[in-house]
């Protein structure tokens, strides 16, 4: 029946300009293919209009279209409806989307010319460019400790099979264990998280590598030579008992990253009381010995002969794994960016991330809201004596998100963690008035929207409109923002303003997927080798993405795609067989399999 | 018996508890309750320190109970049970006391809350005392997984497992697998062919040597337990040891909401209605006309309290599509969107609503919760068929849309055999028939009931990718399962004393597995363990006290009871 | 020869019928007076309580003390066997479970005493006389027992060795029970059910048995026209069999009446009436809250039915006041 | 009836030279940078709303787009980019040309062509007025020239002449300036039921007249990035009221044949004005050509076309002046009449039908506000 | 007046029993967003409500409850198909009993609380505290305890 095709391609060459396509070697690649009869320009159809395609394609004899381009979709309703006119089959208008499979820049231009082809002839191009089976070896990587990074490493270690867990800090767990409770069921982020956190630290099944970073990977899927980067932690965590002597006598402090800055941990630290492994490390960055070769303090008071070891040198291990798993996470948005909001201007102006610590009992306030104040050292932390009730407090959505100047998509969670924060306050301080300012409250998930309206109903005000600044006005600290559904101007009087920040690509992300050789997006986050059909696959095979760095997605999505690129991974394990799909090829490589399907 | 060695764990849980409940004085005088022989208070018990400290004074005290008192069973009574196993002692001899969820986090007066904490511990003191030691029994796994659902959510984990070289019972209830997809013409954000997408799957799935697929077929009831399944299909029995449910969706009905006079006015139409429309680009009134302008009504069915309150999730998305393609096939075409909150929250989708605001189209607001928009038919001087009358919320003003066709974007709710499903493979639904999953964050597709997960938007509204995501998360699990070769059962089941029973058979009848059966020999019923999910609903109904639920015998409860007012 | 135990029968809040059930021995009698003397036995020898009370303490060697706790006459005896008694048993379903008497508990003493002493049809008191512990006449002071508000077990007054149920036992249990005392065999750990089994009516009982419990409607006895042979719950008839402890010979199902409970509980039930009633209830054939509540509008009366025997013995003992 | 929404507006504003503004998703962002706005002028945000439903009487009664200076800070800080400042430009432009009952307005802004043949005719009919009622140089042009070396001006083009044609077409700019007004009002209060305006608020308010209509005092409110702006729209503004009251009120004193002396007032007025004109247009000009601010991002034809003409104005008279005071008769005679076929269109065009009749509907407007303000507090 | 003091001073106690899946879900739900209610209730959990077997009502009311709550999943919903029927039927029966034994009927209560319900939860404890608060204290202890 295939045979029988005549088949016309539609050019779409809008975008090709920024990608730097070179749309004439497609076509004239195009017109090769034996059933291609005639090639137009989407142009030139929208030019001479849709009576002189209908003649066309009737005078031609074609019966299917298929339209290329990066983004082509746009003209298919179009032209399914020209075939519709023709006395055509209307469903016999195929996409061949560069962006599908992510070919979006000049190199690469063979695998456009593989989509293409693979339109024309019916075939399953994710079937095309798998080159082969590779035999598999058992042990995972997985890259990035957080939850999604966990959540894959015990979905594959539940089978019984070796995953390496590889995480750049000195614990496991990510950003999830530092915020305070978790939307919409309002669990605390710890309790649910910790126990994971336990397991992975005591599987077996489970080689942690904290401080520890991917260097290098060599190989095909399934069998891939990984180099990684032990950090010295110059603390023996065999030895260390984590009675945390070391750290009192200290010296050195600097921001606790964990804490997001709102207070200062030593240079020997643990990152959290929770952490996993729970055993200290040394900042290098910032230990007096390292920095200057004096001091010593911490070994003096260590009660473990030999624990720590201030010379300890950086190790490089190599391990060999059949899979790996991206699961690096994100960072968030720097707020000083938008000077209007007075982040790092005015002290009562905040991030939600520093919200998240400060209302979290564990955090440096102990679960009070404190002003933010400079130290001694110059170090702005927020400080216990320094607690006050703010009695007015604005939370303002999208602060670099859904932004143009900024960053133009959504960050999914900022609207359902505002809520929560905005709950969280509500709590602690029951007189207070606090003000959420949005744009489109994205209350989307299960039990979301149910949410919003409990937030609603516990009197939160909840404004439509997105405030545009803070200012001092006097001694007051107002955040005017016009309230779009009552029709006016607010200027609210504010003791406390939290931008709700939006998340952004890892700053390692290109970093990793230079290492791995896989690519990213524009804004940073890895493209997927289908971002509908095959959301955790990436154009190499053995290599899959999971949790925010393919995207912002909150925390049960997260999950179900760690998941879901463990299932990958163990499918691979069961039938002891990968596909050896790779990241570049060219169409030579692949025509002969299209033209025979 | 042998001498009574209760230890009990008061946790602070940080300041979750101990802000509330006076945790120190409540250790102290639990140390003096008899048969105590330790009781300590420790910040977070379910930490790796609050752990050994259970486990070291389970092996210096020699301590044969541990009471917890900490938060929800739910939540830790594993983590606990755990370190009870690693202390050498049986992990059912432990008991909790829910004092987080249930009297700190619920509570305002901290003297009532500490004297509620101190009753349920006792109680548990007293329930403790009665535990028995259970065995944790393992069965082998059956590798085999049976499918309920062919839409796309049903046919990725098919895949996934068939891929894997697992064999897969593929059950659709309607006469074609790809469900509600099959309806889809183009994805969003990038415009992709949806059936393209479709029938790459499809076909792989259709000529897959180990996926098994039965079309128009219903599943019968379901026995057995995670590893061991069988049912009947089609009167041949079948084995397997997992279940994915993917029932997939029921559009909503939007001739239940009068305003929009669906059903009565030819031109409102559905969104999937539409969709068939736009496979061909088709785009004409029901009289054959092109329509010179098009409103679209988001939320229909969705975030209203009168229908359901929850977000379906991609009306919105799915409308910018709409935008898209008419706008491709009908450029000079109005159209009107009218929405409450744009959730363009999606990977590109930000971009994609930015795009499509650059076409032929207008954006409204109204208020999906208390005043819906009213439809009506335009008079013949308005030059168009239907007029949409409502307050736009951005500005106030209450406005006139005139339209010559309105495509309501339906919401999603559970598919109407969801309900059925749910009682044969066992698993809850909430209010609004969605199944509930096991832990909303941490466990998304698994359920309460082991070896049986939901996928795809049989748990919640969600769209394709997240779907496939999901399915392939279950896969993950049974191949895991699989891969480990056998699982671990219910081990608090139903027991039936045979001394005692009369062999009345009052039981039988009561069991929802038929785990009961009458030993006509020995004249007694019998349980089989393996297939009882240990709900007690016999040992309730046993008029001898012979049939007794394990971990929750008449005597451990009785003296819980007891232990609730052994201190007043 | 062994020495002769002594034995002592009393009879409390009772009708006689456990005396009766002691003189149903019939020629085993002989067989009782060759190992023991009886000593103490109100309905057949004249022994005075003072005589009783002239006994050294454990003087005798056996005691079945059957009825109820009512007044304060049977309390003082009570007591007054069990110091007396090496063993005391609680013979018959009034003293083990307080029995039919215990059905007073559905009433307190004024109650009880309006309706005796007023009420009655067949009580002429115009003087509105009540009976009075003590009564002063120109003899002296009369004493009669005093009257109590409750109805108690045997139990419930004193220490009970072991308990020999039936209203009134199978005149069999005693003289099994009897000889194995009298033979030194190994006794039951105190407190311990004896006489009867540990399982249930329903083991015994000939009739036909299936799983088939489901019932829309109760009916009592007379409103079914009984086969003889299938269950009676099957038939919809409540018979508390499944709860009552096998051991009389499924002596009232054998003549086609419905057990009534007076074996009382198996070892593991607390209430017998609370799991007999939760065994009903589940047979209930529907889930609609309306037809359910029908179904159990046809069980008349619930503590009557499942409480025949035992309300004293029962979580709640009485009503409330 | 409730409104109908109509998409022509959008349509139209288009070509009023809005762009990207449905773009817009209504965060509400402008409305709160904007440093004017206040609970009963809100925008740009809401006049977004309008426009976009099409709502054309709501347009019409709504002063927003008049108390807007365009700083930019909208634009700037739109997340969407969809430029707010430029819809409320197009808003006003769209505005004029609704408040015009005579329909050239709209002509001149949808449609370059016109304008430019606008333009044309009536330079034309400059040229045909002044080549018949003045007097060409011919001939020695001594003849033409004063003692003091000045040409003769009154002798070729007699002021009285030029005056009287001054004040017909102030009067029937006026006219038609005025007409508009009354129809901007008759819209904006009249027809508006929901308040009643007394007497004694038109009153009260009618010191806000001249001083917006000199110092744009609201302007100055917009943060200090735009100080400079403001100042050089100041000169600008005094320098062409400075200049137009000297032609058209005093033409006798000023066009003299006399040469004054440098520091006559005559002349020092004259070359402040100029200067201050100068100043404005170069700024102007180069801001529009370099895109500098977000409200020179986007020029409209009309924008070019009143900065073109205005300097072409500005230029001829000066060199008309030049010429005169150095002793050229010809040349003067010749730029004056380019002088006069230039400024005359521009002063037509603009003033009432165009750019230059912000001059006055924005005043209006902010006194229409303020005494619909007085109204509503009243209520 | 003395009533009034009274009042204030009881503080009632109410035993729960939830079935693990819905009620004591819905229950911890209520804590995890920290809804408040009344300190009366005290939770026992069983696995289903199908398991309440009127003997532990009965010792709750004998312990010394002023109040006995049952909660199950809604109908059609039980995580064991029909155990909250069982438990239904056998509240009705129960109930007929205990008023023969003249405890108040509104003492015992049977709700349907499922695991997202947890406001109603908290509101129900509430209600239920209120009225046992208006019924007064309990008497079976009491009874039990002056039985002679």
């Amino acid at each position: 029946m295939n045979y029988s095709d005549n088949v016309g391609v539609v050019f779409v060459n809008e975008g090709a300009e920024n990608n730097g396509f070179n749309f004439n070697e497609l076509k004239e690649y195009a017109r090769k293919l034996n059933k291609v009869t005639s090639i137009w320009d989407i142009q030139e159809i929208l030019q001479k209009g849709k009576k002189w395609i209908i003649s066309e394609i009737k005078e031609k004899n074609i019966n299917k279209l298929v339209i290329a381009g990066i983004e082509p979709g746009f003209y298919k309703t179009f032209l399914a409806n020209v075939m519709l006119e023709c006395g055509n089959n209307p469903e016999k208008v195929y996409l061949a989307s560069f962006s599908e499979y992510a070919a979006t820049t000049k190199n690469d231009i063979d695998k456009a010319k593989t989509i293409i082809a693979c339109a024309v002839y019916n075939a399953d191009y994710e079937k095309i460019v798998d080159f082969g089976e590779n035999s598999v070896n058992t042990n995972t990587l997985v890259i990035g400790g957080g939850i999604a990074g966990i959540q894959a490493s015990l979905e594959i270690a539940a089978s019984k099979n070796k995953v390496y867990l590889v995480e750049k800090s000195g614990t496991i767990g990510g950003h999830m264990a530092m915020f305070d409770k978790t939307f919409p069921t309002l669990d605390c982020a710890a309790c649910i998280l910790t126990p994971k956190m336990v397991e992975v630290g005591q599987n077996p099944y489970i080689e942690l590598m904290t401080y520890s970073e991917v260097l290098e990977v060599n190989g095909e899927p399934g069998n891939y030579q990984v180099k990684i980067l032990k950090k010295a932690r110059r603390v023996d965590l065999a030895k260390c008992i984590g009675c945390g002597q070391c750290a009192e006598k200290c010296p050195t402090r600097t921001p606790s990253e964990f804490d997001a800055g709102t207070k200062l941990r030593k240079a020997i630290y643990i990152p959290f009381p929770q952490a996993v492994p729970n055993k200290y490390l040394i900042d290098e960055k910032v230990c007096t010995y390292v920095q200057t070769g004096k001091c010593g303090i911490c070994v003096k008071f260590c009660p473990v002969p030999g624990c720590i070891n201030l010379d300890e040198k950086d190790k490089i291990v190599e391990i060999t794994v059949g899979n790996i798993i991206v699961a690096i996470g994100y960072k968030v948005f720097d707020a000083r960016k938008i000077e209007q909001y007075g982040y790092g201007k005015y002290p009562e102006v905040i991030t939600s991330l520093e919200l998240e610590r400060l209302i979290n009992a564990s955090g440096p306030t102990g679960g009070k809201i404190a002003r933010r104040v400079q130290d001694k050292k110059g170090f702005w932390i927020f400080s216990p004596d320094e607690i006050y009730e703010p009695k007015s407090i604005a939370i303002i959505h999208c602060i670099g998100s859904r932004d143009e100047n900024y960053n133009k998509y959504c960050s999914k969670v900022c609207c359902m963690y505002s809520l929560k924060l905005a709950h969280l306050l509500k709590e602690k301080l029951h007189d207070s008035e606090v003000t959420e300012y949005y744009i489109d409250m994205r209350a989307f998930g299960k039990g979301y929207e149910e949410f919003y309206n409990r937030i609603k109903n516990e009197g939160v005000n909840i404004v439509r409109g997105k405030a545009a600044k803070v200012e001092k006005i006097g001694n007051d600290l107002i955040v005017r923002a016009e309230d779009i559904e009552n029709g006016k101007i607010i200027e609210q009087k504010v003791d406390l303003v939290v931008l709700a920040v939006g998340l952004e690509a890892s700053e390692d992300a290109k970093k990793i997927a230079q290492i791995l050789g896989i690519s990213v997006d524009e804004n940073g986050f890895f493209n997927e080798f289908n971002n509908i059909s095959e959301p955790v696959d990436t154009h190499k095979g053995g290599i899959y993405v999971a949790g925010l760095c393919q995207g912002p997605k909150d925390i049960p999505d997260s999950v179900a795609q760690a998941s879901a690129a463990a299932a990958r991974v163990l499918q691979s394990i069961a039938k002891q067989k990968i596909n050896n799909r790779k990241q570049n090829f060219s169409i030579s490589e692949v025509e002969a399999k299209i033209f025979n399907a | 018996m042998k001498e009574l060695r209760i230890g009990v764990y008061v946790c602070h849980c940080g300041t979750n508890i101990a802000a509330m409940v006076d945790v120190e004085k409540l250790a102290k005088e639990l140390s003096e309750v008899k048969n105590v022989i330790v009781a300590r208070d420790y910040k977070y018990m379910c930490s790796d320190p609050g752990q050994d400290l259970i486990i070291k004074d389970i092996q210096e005290h020699k301590l044969n109970r541990i009471v917890v008192a900490a938060c929800s069973p739910r939540m830790h009574e594993v983590t606990f049970r755990k370190a009870l196993e690693k202390a050498g002692l049986n992990p059912y001899y432990l008991e909790m006391a829910n004092i987080r969820e249930q009297c700190s986090w619920v509570h305002t007066n901290r003297n009532e809350a500490t004297i509620k904490a101190k009753d349920l511990i006792l109680a548990a003191i007293k329930r403790v005392k009665w535990h028995e030691p259970l065995d944790k029994r393992s069965v082998p796994i059956n590798e085999a997984t049976l499918i309920i659902g062919g839409g796309i959510s049903g046919i990725s984990a098919a895949l996934e497992l068939a891929n894997a070289g697992k064999k897969v019972y593929l059950v659709e209830k309607s006469n074609k697998l790809g469900g509600i997809m099959n309806q889809i013409d183009l994805t969003f954000p990038f415009l992709n062919s949806a059936r393209q997408i479709l029938d790459r799957k499809l076909s792989e799935v259709v000529n897959h040597p180990n996926i098994e697929i039965f079309l128009n077929t219903e599943i019968g009831e379901i026995f057995g337990y995670i590893g061991n399944f069988e049912t009947q299909i089609n009167g041949n029995k079948i084995v397997f040891g997992n279940i994915i449910v993917a029932t997939g969706l029921k559009p909503f009905d939007a001739s239940r909401i009068p305003e929009y006079g669906y059903g009565k006015l030819p031109d409102v139409i559905t969104s999937l209605e539409f969709e068939n429309m736009l496979k061909s680009g088709d785009i004409k009134t029901k009289s054959g006309k092109q329509p010179q302008s098009i409103a679209i009504i988001h939320c229909v069915g969705s975030r209203n309290e009168k229908y359901n309150v929850y977000c379906s999730r991609v009306c919105c998305l799915t409308a910018l599509k709409y935008i898209n393609q008419i706008n491709s096939v009908l450029p000079e075409t109005s159209i009107f969107d009218i929405y409450a909150d744009m959730r363009t929250f999606g990977k590109y989708c930000e971009e994609f609503y930015s795009s499509t605001s650059r076409k032929n189209v207008t954006f409204l607001v109204f208020d999906q919760k208390n005043e819906l928009p009213k439809i009506r038919e335009a008079s013949s001087s308005d030059k168009c068929n239907l007029i949409i009358n409502f307050r736009e919320k951005l500005s106030g003003e209450i406005i006139e849309v005139p339209a010559d066709m309105v495509i309501l974007m339906v919401g999603m709710e559970a598919h109407e055999a969801a309900k059925e499903v749910a009682h044969k493979v066992g698993v809850s639904m909430c209010g609004n028939n969605f199944y509930i999953e096991r832990h909303p964050k941490l466990d998304p597709v698994a359920t309460t009931t082991d070896g049986v997960y939901v996928v795809g938007t049989c748990q919640a509204p969600k769209d394709i990718p997240d779907s496939i995501s999901q399915a392939k998360a279950a896969a993950a699990r049974i191949l895991a399962t699989i891969e480990a070769k056998t699982v671990d059962v219910e081990v608090t089941t139903a027991f039936i004393n045979e001394d005692l029973c009369c062999g009345c058979q009052t039981c039988i009848k009561v069991c929802p597995y038929s785990a009961i059966s009458f030993d006509a020999v020995k004249k007694v019923s019998i349980v089989n363990e393996v297939l009882c999910k240990g709900c007690g609903t016999c040992a309730a109904a046993c008029p001898t006290g012979a049939a007794k639920a394990k971990h929750f015998t008449d005597v451990q409860i009785l003296s819980q009871i007891e232990g609730l007012f052994s201190y007043a | 020869m062994k020495p002769k135990l002594n034995l002592a029968v009393y009879w409390g809040a009772a009708c006689g019928g456990c005396c009766v059930s002691v003189l149903d021995v019939h020629e085993k009698l002989f067989t009782i007076v060759e190992h023991a003397n009886l000593v103490f036995w109100p309905i057949a020898l004249d022994t005075k309580y003072k005589d009783v009370e002239q006994m050294p303490d454990g003087f005798i060697d056996l005691t079945l003390y059957n009825g109820a706790v009512r007044n304060s006459e049977n309390e003082h005896l009570a007591k007054l066997l069990r110091k007396k008694s090496k063993i005391l048993v609680a013979y018959g379903s009034c003293a083990h479970m307080g029995g039919i008497p215990g059905l007073a508990n559905l009433f307190n003493k004024e109650e009880i005493f309006k309706r005796v002493y007023f009420e009655s049809e067949s009580t002429i008191n115009p003087d509105q006389v009540l009976p009075q512990p003590h009564y002063k006449v120109s003899e002296g002071e009369l004493e009669i027992p005093e009257f109590y508000n409750d109805v108690r077990t045997l139990a419930q007054v004193v220490d009970v060795d072991y308990y020999l149920p039936g209203c009134p036992p199978q005149t069999e249990r005693l003289v099994e029970v009897f000889l194995a005392i009298v033979n030194g065999e190994q006794l039951p750990p105190k407190g311990s059910v004896i006489g009867a089994k540990d399982k249930t009516q329903c083991d015994e009982c000939k009739r036909k048995k299936s799983d088939n419990k489901l019932v829309k409607e109760f009916k009592r006895p007379w409103q079914i026209k009984d086969d003889g042979e299938t269950c009676f719950l099957e038939q919809g008839v409540i018979c508390c069999g499944p709860a009552t402890r096998s051991g009389c010979g499924v002596r009232c199902v054998e003549g086609n009446a419905p057990c009534r409970g007076c074996y009382g509980p198996p070892p593991e039930v607390a209430d017998p009436g609370a799991k007999m009633l939760s065994a009903i209830a589940t047979m209930i054939d529907s889930n609609d809250p309306n037809e359910i509540q029908k179904a159990i509008d046809t069980v008349v009366d619930p503590v009557g039915t499942f409480y025949r025997y035992s309300i004293p013995f029962s979580i709640l003992r009485r009503k409330l006041l | 009836m409730n409104a109908r929404v109509n998409l022509n507006v959008k349509k139209d504003l288009l070509k009023y030279g809005a762009k990207d503004w449905n773009e817009c998703f209504h965060c509400g962002n402008c409305t709160a940078i904007c440093p004017l706005t206040d609970d009963n002028s809100l925008f740009p945000r809401r006049a977004i709303r309008l426009a976009q439903m099409g709502l054309k009487d709501k347009i019409k009664e709504n002063v927003v787009p008049w108390l807007c200076y365009y700083c930019g800070d909208c634009s700037k800080t739109c997340p969407r980019n969809a430029n707010p400042g430029e819809l409320m430009m197009s808003l006003r432009r769209y505005l004029i040309s609704l408040y015009d009952w005579t329909g050239i307005s709209r002509l001149v802004y949808t449609s370059k062509k016109f304008e430019l043949i606008a333009i044309v005719v009536i330079a034309i009919f400059v040229m045909i007025l002044y080549i018949n009622f003045t007097v060409y140089p011919a001939g020695d042009p001594n003849k033409w020239l004063g003692e003091d070396g000045g040409v003769l001006i009154n002798n070729m083009a007699h002021w009285r002449k030029i005056h009287l044609a001054d004040l017909i077409m102030a009067g029937l700019l006026s006219f038609f300036l005025i007409t508009n007004i009354i129809n901007m009002w008759y819209h904006m209060i009249l027809k508006d039921k929901t308040v009643k305006v007394n007497i004694l608020d038109y009153i009260k308010g009618l010191y806000l007249l001249p001083l917006h209509f000199i110092t744009q005092k609201r302007f100055s409110k917009c943060d200090e990035s735009v100080k400079t702006y403001w100042y050089i729209h100041l000169l600008l503004v005094i320098g062409y009221v400075t200049m137009f009251t000297m032609i058209v009120g005093f033409l006798e004193w000023f066009q003299t044949d006399k040469v004054h002396p440098f520091w006559h007032p005559q002349r020092l007025f004259g070359y402040i004005a100029t200067v201050f004109l100068f100043l404005g247009i170069i700024y102007f000009y180069y801001n529009r050509r370099k895109k500098l601010r977000e409200n020179s991002k986007y020029s409209h034809h009309t924008d070019w076309a009143f900065l073109v003409l205005l300097f072409l104005t500005v230029l001829t008279g000066i060199l008309m002046h030049y010429f005169r005071i150095s002793g050229m008769p010809k040349l003067t005679y010749i730029t004056y009449l380019l002088h006069l076929m230039i400024a005359v269109p521009m002063l037509v065009i603009e003033v009432p039908f165009s750019k230059w009749s912000h001059l006055a509907y924005r005043p209006f407007a902010i006194y229409f506000s303020y005494i619909k303000n007085l109204a509503y507090k009243r209520k | 007046m003395e009533n009034k003091v009274n009042e204030k001073i009881f503080k009632p106690k109410i035993v729960g029993f939830l079935c693990n899946w819905c009620s004591y879900t819905g229950a911890d739900l209520a804590g995890t967003s920290r809804m408040k209610y009344d300190e009366s209730i005290r939770v026992v959990r069983v696995m289903c409500s199908g398991r309440v077997d009127p003997t532990f009502v009965l010792k709750a009311f004998k312990e010394g409850a002023d109040g006995v709550l049952i909660c199950g999943c809604h109908p059609r919903d039980c995580h064991y198909h029909e155990g909250n029927y069982k438990c239904l039927r056998r509240y009705h029966l129960l109930k007929k009993y205990i008023i023969q034994m003249g405890i108040e009927p509104d003492r015992l209560r049977l709700e349907w609380i499922s695991a997202s319900e947890g406001a109603e939860f908290a509101k129900l404890v509430n209600e239920f505290t209120q009225k046992i608060a208006e019924l007064g204290p309990s008497k079976v202890k009491q009874n039990i305890e002056t039985f002679s």
